[in-house]
């Protein structure tokens, strides 16, 4: 019951948001409803860890690994709600939107959030497809939220480039049915039932629809090549939307992608998959670099960012093993980080009132605390110690060299080039002498305690996985790394 | 699958309405094509329905009319007149290339790599490569196009086609699922022309080379 | 008593005072001297409950062994192992760490108002623990993670003083190159879980014979790249001469003096230790880098006259020092000399410590007269010895001690080192014999260069008259900054005259990382004070050494005064000028001292010489009005290896990003259907 | 020819005399106050191929730290005078102090110009003084070996001011 009471909330207060013309209702409720979200995803993590598989209807499937990202999503969208507010009122008072936009916004987030909270949650592969599909669609307008050609352009490609994406997916999709409906399932088939049939699924037919799957949740999930709208959609969308995309809905697309994988293991074998997740790995992790060496827009610069961390993620799971636990415990604390460094981000926007790096300089003097989170999380993001990326990335690097050698030591060489490229630009935005006309967002100081609580939030998990988290990672570790 | 000779027409006429696509030159001609490969869809379901008649299938072909072969062709005209935009802007390839990259496209589907899903319907495995191919086709047809309009019918297209090889793979959802599909694709198509409007509010054309401002 | 000193609760005291500091600095934020005050006596009672535990370790010769293992973490452990080299390396680190908070006491206070000192305050100690923790861990990822908390509490240092967009970009170039340096690290602990199955440094050491040969050199050269960026071997040394200067000089002091040493550490703890037995190629490899850091190192050094980066480049000199030590140790283990071995190895431990007593007394000294003059370039000092004598004397003294002229330490270490090169020289077949004979004579140039360029730091700084207005106005160092520097300098002295005990006690530490029984003992110290290498092959006696050094002088004074010159009479008139007034103009510049030098030695340093004169009248020439002579000296490496690389990936990334994401919707689209269609193809392969 | 003889007699007492009271060398620096460069021109010729003073022991120095006579020609200029006072200063004891012509002695054709102090004995102390206008290098030796017998006599007599 908890996953539809969440929902339910979330879309009684999209629905409050737009009826209701004053602003503080829909911010109001929407906190409300992220908060009792991320109430319920605890519970039902707890629940999930103690009790195992959560089924409460036909529909509804919350395994270890989904009542991880459910939690995931909920932590950053309630981060993403509260930071929402004060920025929104803040880019309200420089004319940047008009003060009608809030309702829009926060009918639209919330609508977004119970899809992604349903996608991951649905017991049936289509029923999971509709509901990712869905998220484009109310993404789409969140993306080109502030009507300029640029994010129009922006939207325009998320749009089309996601859809074709998916569709190919909803393909792959089809043909892992090919042996189920045969077999007279008819219909509502889940992805229990679908496992089960795994073994009876033609080799042939799985390794192709494994492809189309992994091409088309792929483009989701923002694997490269097909990884192009990122950078776009990431920098054009107002912050908290950035955070939610990259924080939430990234995760829900990869999970989907692995539990596909974890059908296709148990019927041709780990290696197929194994091999295609680590080219589109290393594809991702190279481009990500060498995008990032020469950006000239820090926000574009997190779309680079999340593709990088994709790439480690399709190593992990690629490499499996300690990898799997490894690209988990990567899922976890790239959320956190990177919708921390979106909200961040999006302070140094309000205060310098551009994204492009050359505009932005000695943010350590203008707004000092944001420049000290934005420096933290980078350096969180970058995995360098004690931040917990450190560990994962250890973790992937060590799973693989055994037997991937090659791979393994250019992922290695790649993310220290995206260190190298990543604190080439931070380095500019902290340091130097401030442009006129930045001001301190003198501040509203909710525009700040989203981000310190992720980063503490990460630092914590660092170090210490509640036994819950651990039990529930362990445990998905099993199901899906053969 | 009990008229034999009805699918092969209908998958045939999917198919190659994918092809006119790439080669119309009003953006009406994109849309009346789109609507005549919904009406084989259509007609698809209805054969499916024949064999097996479900109250919730009907509702799947009913919908599936209203959506597809009424909504979707109306909203693009109208989008048309009103914008002014009759012709449909040029394509990276020409004629022949374009039909020369098809031909291998379908040559690609026809050979051993689709073998396993072609082999899934034993019985129709022509027409279910024909099914990949318009599939093939229509991402072509999104590659190829420099117009917005014909980026959308190219990933309409792309769902009917993949509908169509799901109906005669034998790879039907639960019409439930079927409706919630129909849903989105619906959704989907106004938001898709919400977005060209847009797309022509701020550039004035529907050419997408002019959105290229969004590099590195 | 002394098992009380030797518990680990001294180790987690010091750690708790240090983590009091550090967070009470944090929060004492508002009152900057408050902030100070709080640090620094913090970090000074870390730093002697360190000092003390240390010691006592060594005084009774136990080994402390604990691991908490981690619930959340799989492979993780947070594991001590103390045994007499990392206490050996606790010690050298507290002395350092004890003397420069002193320092920084006084030095801190003209950050105020300027900079936030809490946080100074807060990754100073954080540093500090940093270190600590690095030499005394022995889990791969607990090792790791401490020693990028070191690199990232030292890059923050670095960039301390950010106003500066040169150390922003020096700490920029440190964390890069540190980071590159821990990615290489981190391959080799990879590489060894991978064939070892652990992280744990006992773990590994036992499974050795185990890994396969080519493992192990891979190993070797990955750790050999990652520990020697940090060390400061030449070619990965490029970030030192940048970000030494740019931190706060009793920052600088401990990153020169100790935090180089770390990577010296885990170079020995490695190689000597836990990757044994290993091949001779590896020690030959070591010498040959030793051999071009240590000359390359000072003769950059010649070269400069910003005076932190002079110091800086010495560092990387005496690290060539001490690797040739290591190096040599390495060479006589793998060709079963294990006397010998040791004999190399107390040297590089004595250096190791010595040289973090005068360098950091060095940086301590620089750091005063830069406090004092506000600039960092030589030719704007002179004369300073007459306004700040004690900062002269000390840095006089540190200069000796560097040089390596007796009595001081420096001079002890080095002759241990050249005592190991001989008996190198002595014992081994003819390569080994002329590898041996080359880095001996590398070693001499090394010494005779180093007195060369002290000569000229110390004259150009302290001696002749002030060359700007700022020096004029120098003023001496306060007396917490004078306090700090002399306990340093009286060290020097001390630790020089009482090397011969000091040397049989490194020697001990020495026999026990390279498991080295006590009949591999090739130092002897005979009637307390006489060292002896070889059953007599050298003698030193440093108490003896030090009362001649004494005595002669005095002796040769007590003559000329009372004998020779009985009557004479002193007068003390003014300098003898010529009829012209003196100034600041006529005296030697540090530039012009190293002038013949740089010449000689063009090949390798690749100077720029440039003439510019300017004419009264352009159009006929014939009277100049200035003429300049710019005589400047590249890092090579910095222009032929590290610029073309970057510029490379550069160019690589625009050309990747502008060729992929052209914005062009249509090519997005194409990416998708051309992967589609490549891994459609290859399913039949997988 | 006739006067080689004398230049050699003259000669070997200087250097007799050189060698008792300077251990065989006496080291001059002469300074130059302003003088119009005739007695400079005697003073070269000195150590010309001809009188080659130095044979006997006597070597013209660059700097009044090696010197242990000062040799002082011009009549003092006021812009040499501190000069001059600081090279006497920098000339260490026992010094002699010699005016060389008439200038130096008393300001000579000079004297009374706005311009000069009228002889060194103005500035500092003089031992010794040798007239002419300008004294011929024979006369000069003549009277330095008058002065070297004199300062036998009297070796106490300076060390003083």
């Amino acid at each position: 019951m908890i996953i539809y009471i969440v929902v339910g909330g979330l879309l009684t207060a999209s629905l409050l948001s737009l009826l209701f013309k004053n602003r503080v209702v829909g911010a109001a409720a929407s906190i409300i409803a992220h908060g009792l979200g991320l109430i319920g995803a605890v519970a039902l993590c707890l629940r999930v860890a103690s009790d195992g598989d959560y089924i409460p209807s036909l529909f509804t499937l919350v395994d270890p690994l989904s009542a991880l990202t459910v939690l995931i999503i909920s932590i950053v969208g309630l981060a993403a709600s509260v930071y929402a507010a004060p920025y929104l009122d803040r880019e309200v008072s420089k004319g940047i939107i008009g003060p009608k936009r809030f309702r829009q916004y926060f009918g639209l987030v919330n609508l977004f959030m119970a899809c992604m909270l349903l996608s991951v949650t649905a017991a049936h592969p289509i029923a999971a497809w509709i509901f990712l599909e869905a998220t484009t669609l109310s993404t789409a307008f969140l993306i080109s939220f502030y009507d300029r050609p640029s994010t129009i352009e922006a939207a325009w490609k998320y749009l089309i480039i996601n859809s074709t994406g998916l569709l190919l997916g909803f393909f792959g999709a089809l043909l892992f049915f090919s042996a189920t409906s045969r077999s007279g399932l008819d219909g509502f088939v889940t992805w229990q039932s679908l496992l089960q049939q795994a073994q009876s699924i033609d080799p042939g037919v799985v390794k192709v629809a494994f492809v189309f799957v992994l091409v088309g949740f792929g483009t989701k999930v923002g694997l490269a090549p097909m990884h192009a709208w990122k950078p776009d959609a990431y920098s054009k969308s107002p912050a908290p939307v950035g955070a939610l995309l990259s924080g939430a809905l990234l995760p829900v697309a990869l999970v989907t992608i692995l539990k596909f994988k974890v059908i296709t293991d148990t019927a041709v074998g780990g290696a197929f998959s194994s091999h295609l997740l680590m080219v589109l790995g290393v594809l991702s992790l190279l481009i990500a670099a060498f995008s990032i060496l020469t950006i000239r827009n820090y926000k574009r610069m997190m779309g680079y960012s999340s593709i990088e961390h994709a790439g480690l993620m399709a190593l992990g799971f690629a490499f499996g093993g300690l990898g799997a636990f490894a690209a988990i415990l990567h899922l976890i604390y790239h959320s956190l980080i990177k919708a921390g460094l979106f909200f961040t981000a999006g302070n140094l926007r309000l205060s310098f009132h551009s994204a492009k790096i050359k505009n932005v300089s000695g943010a350590l003097k203008v707004v000092p605390v944001t420049a000290g989170l934005f420096m933290l999380l980078f350096l969180a993001a970058t995995g360098l110690p004690p931040f917990g990326i450190f560990m994962s990335e250890l973790y992937i690097f060590g799973a693989g060299l055994k037997q991937y050698p090659i791979v393994t030591i250019v992922a290695l060489l790649a993310v220290a080039l995206v260190f190298v490229g990543f604190f080439r630009q931070v380095s500019a935005v902290l340091f130097g002498d401030p442009p006129e006309g930045a001001q301190d967002a003198k501040s509203n100081k909710w525009l700040l305690i989203p981000p310190i609580v992720l980063l503490s939030l990460v630092l914590v998990f660092s170090f210490y996985l509640p036994p819950p988290l651990l039990d529930l990672i362990n445990e998905a570790v099993r199901r899906y790394d053969l | 699958m009990n008229s034999p000779l009805l699918v092969p027409i209908l998958i045939t006429v999917i198919y190659l309405t994918s092809i006119y696509m790439h080669l119309a030159k009003k953006n009406n001609g994109v849309a009346g094509l789109y609507a005549l490969q919904s009406v084989a869809l259509v007609l698809l379901f209805v054969s499916s329905f024949l064999a097996n008649p479900t109250v919730l299938l009907f509702l799947v072909i009913v919908v599936s009319i209203i959506v597809k072969v009424i909504l979707a062709p109306r909203f693009f005209n109208r989008l048309v007149t009103r914008h002014k935009v009759k012709f449909t802007v040029s394509s990276y390839a020409n004629t022949p290339v374009t039909l020369i990259v098809i031909m291998f496209i379908t040559a690609f589907v026809n050979s051993d790599v689709f073998l396993p899903i072609t082999d899934l319907s034993a019985s129709n495995s022509t027409y279910v490569a024909l099914a990949i191919a318009a599939m093939l086709v229509s991402i072509f047809l999104m590659v190829n196009r420099k117009s917005a309009l014909s980026q959308i019918v190219g990933v309409l297209s792309l769902e009917n086609s993949i509908v169509a090889f799901g109906i005669i793979a034998g790879l039907e959802q639960s019409a439930l699922l079927q409706l919630g599909t129909l849903f989105d694709i619906f959704v989907w198509m106004l938001v898709a022309t919400v977005f060209v409007s847009m797309v022509y509010r701020h550039t004035g054309s529907l050419v997408v080379t002019t959105m290229r401002h969004l590099k590195d | 008593m002394m098992s009380a000193l030797a518990s680990p609760t001294m180790l987690i005291a010091a750690m708790a005072l240090f983590g009091i500091g550090g967070v009470g600095a944090v929060l004492l934020r508002k009152s900057d001297r408050l902030a100070n005050y709080w640090s620094s006596a913090f970090a000074l009672f870390g730093s002697v409950t360190a000092l003390v535990f240390a010691v006592s370790m060594l005084a009774s010769g136990q080994t402390f062994v604990a691991q908490t293992t981690s619930d959340s973490f799989p492979l993780l452990s947070f594991a001590l192992n103390i045994d007499r080299l990392a206490a050996f390396f606790l010690v050298t680190i507290s002395i350092v760490t004890f003397f420069c908070s002193l320092y920084g006491i006084g030095y801190i206070k003209q950050y105020y108002g300027r900079y936030n000192i809490g946080y100074l305050g807060f990754l100073y100690n954080l540093f500090i623990v940093a270190m600590l923790l690095v030499v005394t861990s022995s889990n791969g990822i607990f090792f790791l993670i401490v020693w990028e908390i070191m690199s990232l509490a030292s890059y923050f240092l670095v960039a301390y003083d950010r106003h500066d967009p040169e150390n922003v970009k020096a700490g920029f170039l440190y964390l890069v190159m540190t980071h590159i340096g821990t990615a290489f690290i981190l391959l080799a602990f990879i590489l060894l879980y991978v064939h070892t199955g652990s992280f744990d440094f006992t773990v590994i050491q036992a499974a050795m014979p185990t890994v396969p040969a080519h493992i192990k050199d891979s190993v070797f050269l990955l750790a050999l790249i990652g520990f020697g960026v940090k060390a400061g071997i030449i070619p990965l040394h490029i970030w030192l001469p940048a970000a030494h200067p740019a931190a706060p000089s009793h920052v600088s002091a401990i990153m020169s003096g100790v935090m180089i040493k770390t990577g010296i550490y885990m170079m020995i703890r490695l190689f000597l230790d836990v990757l044994q037995p290993a091949p001779l190629w590896w020690g030959i490899v070591v010498l040959v880098i030793a051999v071009a850091s240590c000359v390359l190192g000072v003769l950059y050094a010649l070269t400069e006259h910003d005076i932190k980066r002079l110091l800086a480049y010495h560092s990387i000199e005496n690290i060539g020092i001490i690797l040739l030590g290591v190096g040599s140790a390495l060479v006589f283990s793998a060709l079963g000399m294990s006397g010998l071995a040791v004999l190399a190895l107390t040297a590089a431990l004595f250096h190791t410590l010595n040289h973090a007593i005068f360098k950091s007394l060095l940086f301590l000294s620089a750091g005063s007269v830069i406090h004092a003059t506000g600039t960092r370039n030589m030719e704007k000092y002179g004369g300073l010895i007459k306004l700040m004598p004690a900062t002269g004397l000390f840095f006089l003294v540190g200069s000796i001690a560097i040089s390596a002229l007796p009595p001081l330490n420096g001079f002890f270490s080095e002759w241990l080192t050249f005592q190991a090169l001989f008996q190198g020289i002595a014992q081994t077949d003819f390569y080994i014999k002329w590898l041996f004979i080359g880095v001996t004579a590398a070693l001499a140039l090394t010494s005779g260069l180093a007195v060369a360029c002290f000569v000229k730091a110390f004259g150009v700084t302290f001696l002749a008259r002030p060359r700007s207005q700022r020096a004029e106005k120098a003023h001496e160092a306060s007396a917490v900054m004078i306090a700090g520097m002399a306990g340093l300098a009286v060290l020097c002295v001390a630790v020089g005259v009482g090397s011969s005990w000091i040397i049989a006690q490194l020697q001990t530490i020495a026999q026990g990382v390279l498991s080295a029984g006590d009949h591999a003992t090739l130092v002897t110290v005979t009637s307390g004070h006489i060292l002896s290498i070889a059953e007599g092959f050298a003698t030193v006696s440093a108490p003896l050494l030090s009362l001649l050094l004494i005595a002669v002088p005095l002796v040769v004074w007590t003559i000329t005064r009372f004998g020779i010159n009985r009557s004479q009479r002193v007068t003390t008139g003014r300098t003898w000028d010529g009829g012209t007034d003196l100034t600041s103009r006529m005296e030697i510049t540090s530039t012009g001292f190293a002038r013949s030098i740089i010449l000689i030695f063009r090949g390798l340093l690749k100077p720029s010489l440039q003439h510019s004169v300017e004419y009264e009248d352009a159009a006929s020439r014939l009277i100049p009005r200035s003429r300049s002579v710019t005589l400047s000296v590249q890092d090579v490496y910095r222009r032929y290896l590290y610029r073309p690389v970057f510029i490379g990936f550069i160019h690589l990334s625009h050309w990747i990003k502008n060729g992929i994401q052209n914005g062009n919707i249509n090519a997005y689209i194409l990416y998708i259907l051309v992967v589609l269609l490549v891994m459609l193809g290859l399913v039949g392969v997988w | 020819m006739q006067q080689l003889p004398e230049l050699e007699v003259i000669g070997s007492a200087l250097q007799d005399n050189v060698r008792r009271l300077f251990k065989g060398s006496l080291a001059i620096r002469q300074i130059d106050t302003g003088s119009d460069n005739a007695t400079e021109q005697e003073l070269a010729a000195l150590t010309n191929a001809y009188y080659d003073i130095e044979r006997f022991g006597i070597h013209f120095v660059p700097s009044p730290r090696h010197a242990d006579m000062l040799l002082v020609t011009g009549p003092v200029t006021r812009n040499m005078a501190e000069a001059l006072k600081r090279a006497y200063d920098a000339t260490p004891h026992p010094k002699l102090v010699v005016a060389v012509g008439d200038d130096a002695i008393d300001g000579g054709i000079y004297k009374g110009s706005y311009a000069v102090l009228d002889g060194v004995s103005q500035v500092i102390p003089v031992d010794y003084q040798i007239a002419g206008d300008p004294p011929s290098p024979l006369v000069i030796m003549q009277s330095l070996l008058a002065i070297l017998d004199g300062a036998k006599k009297a070796p106490k007599q300076k060390g003083q001011s």
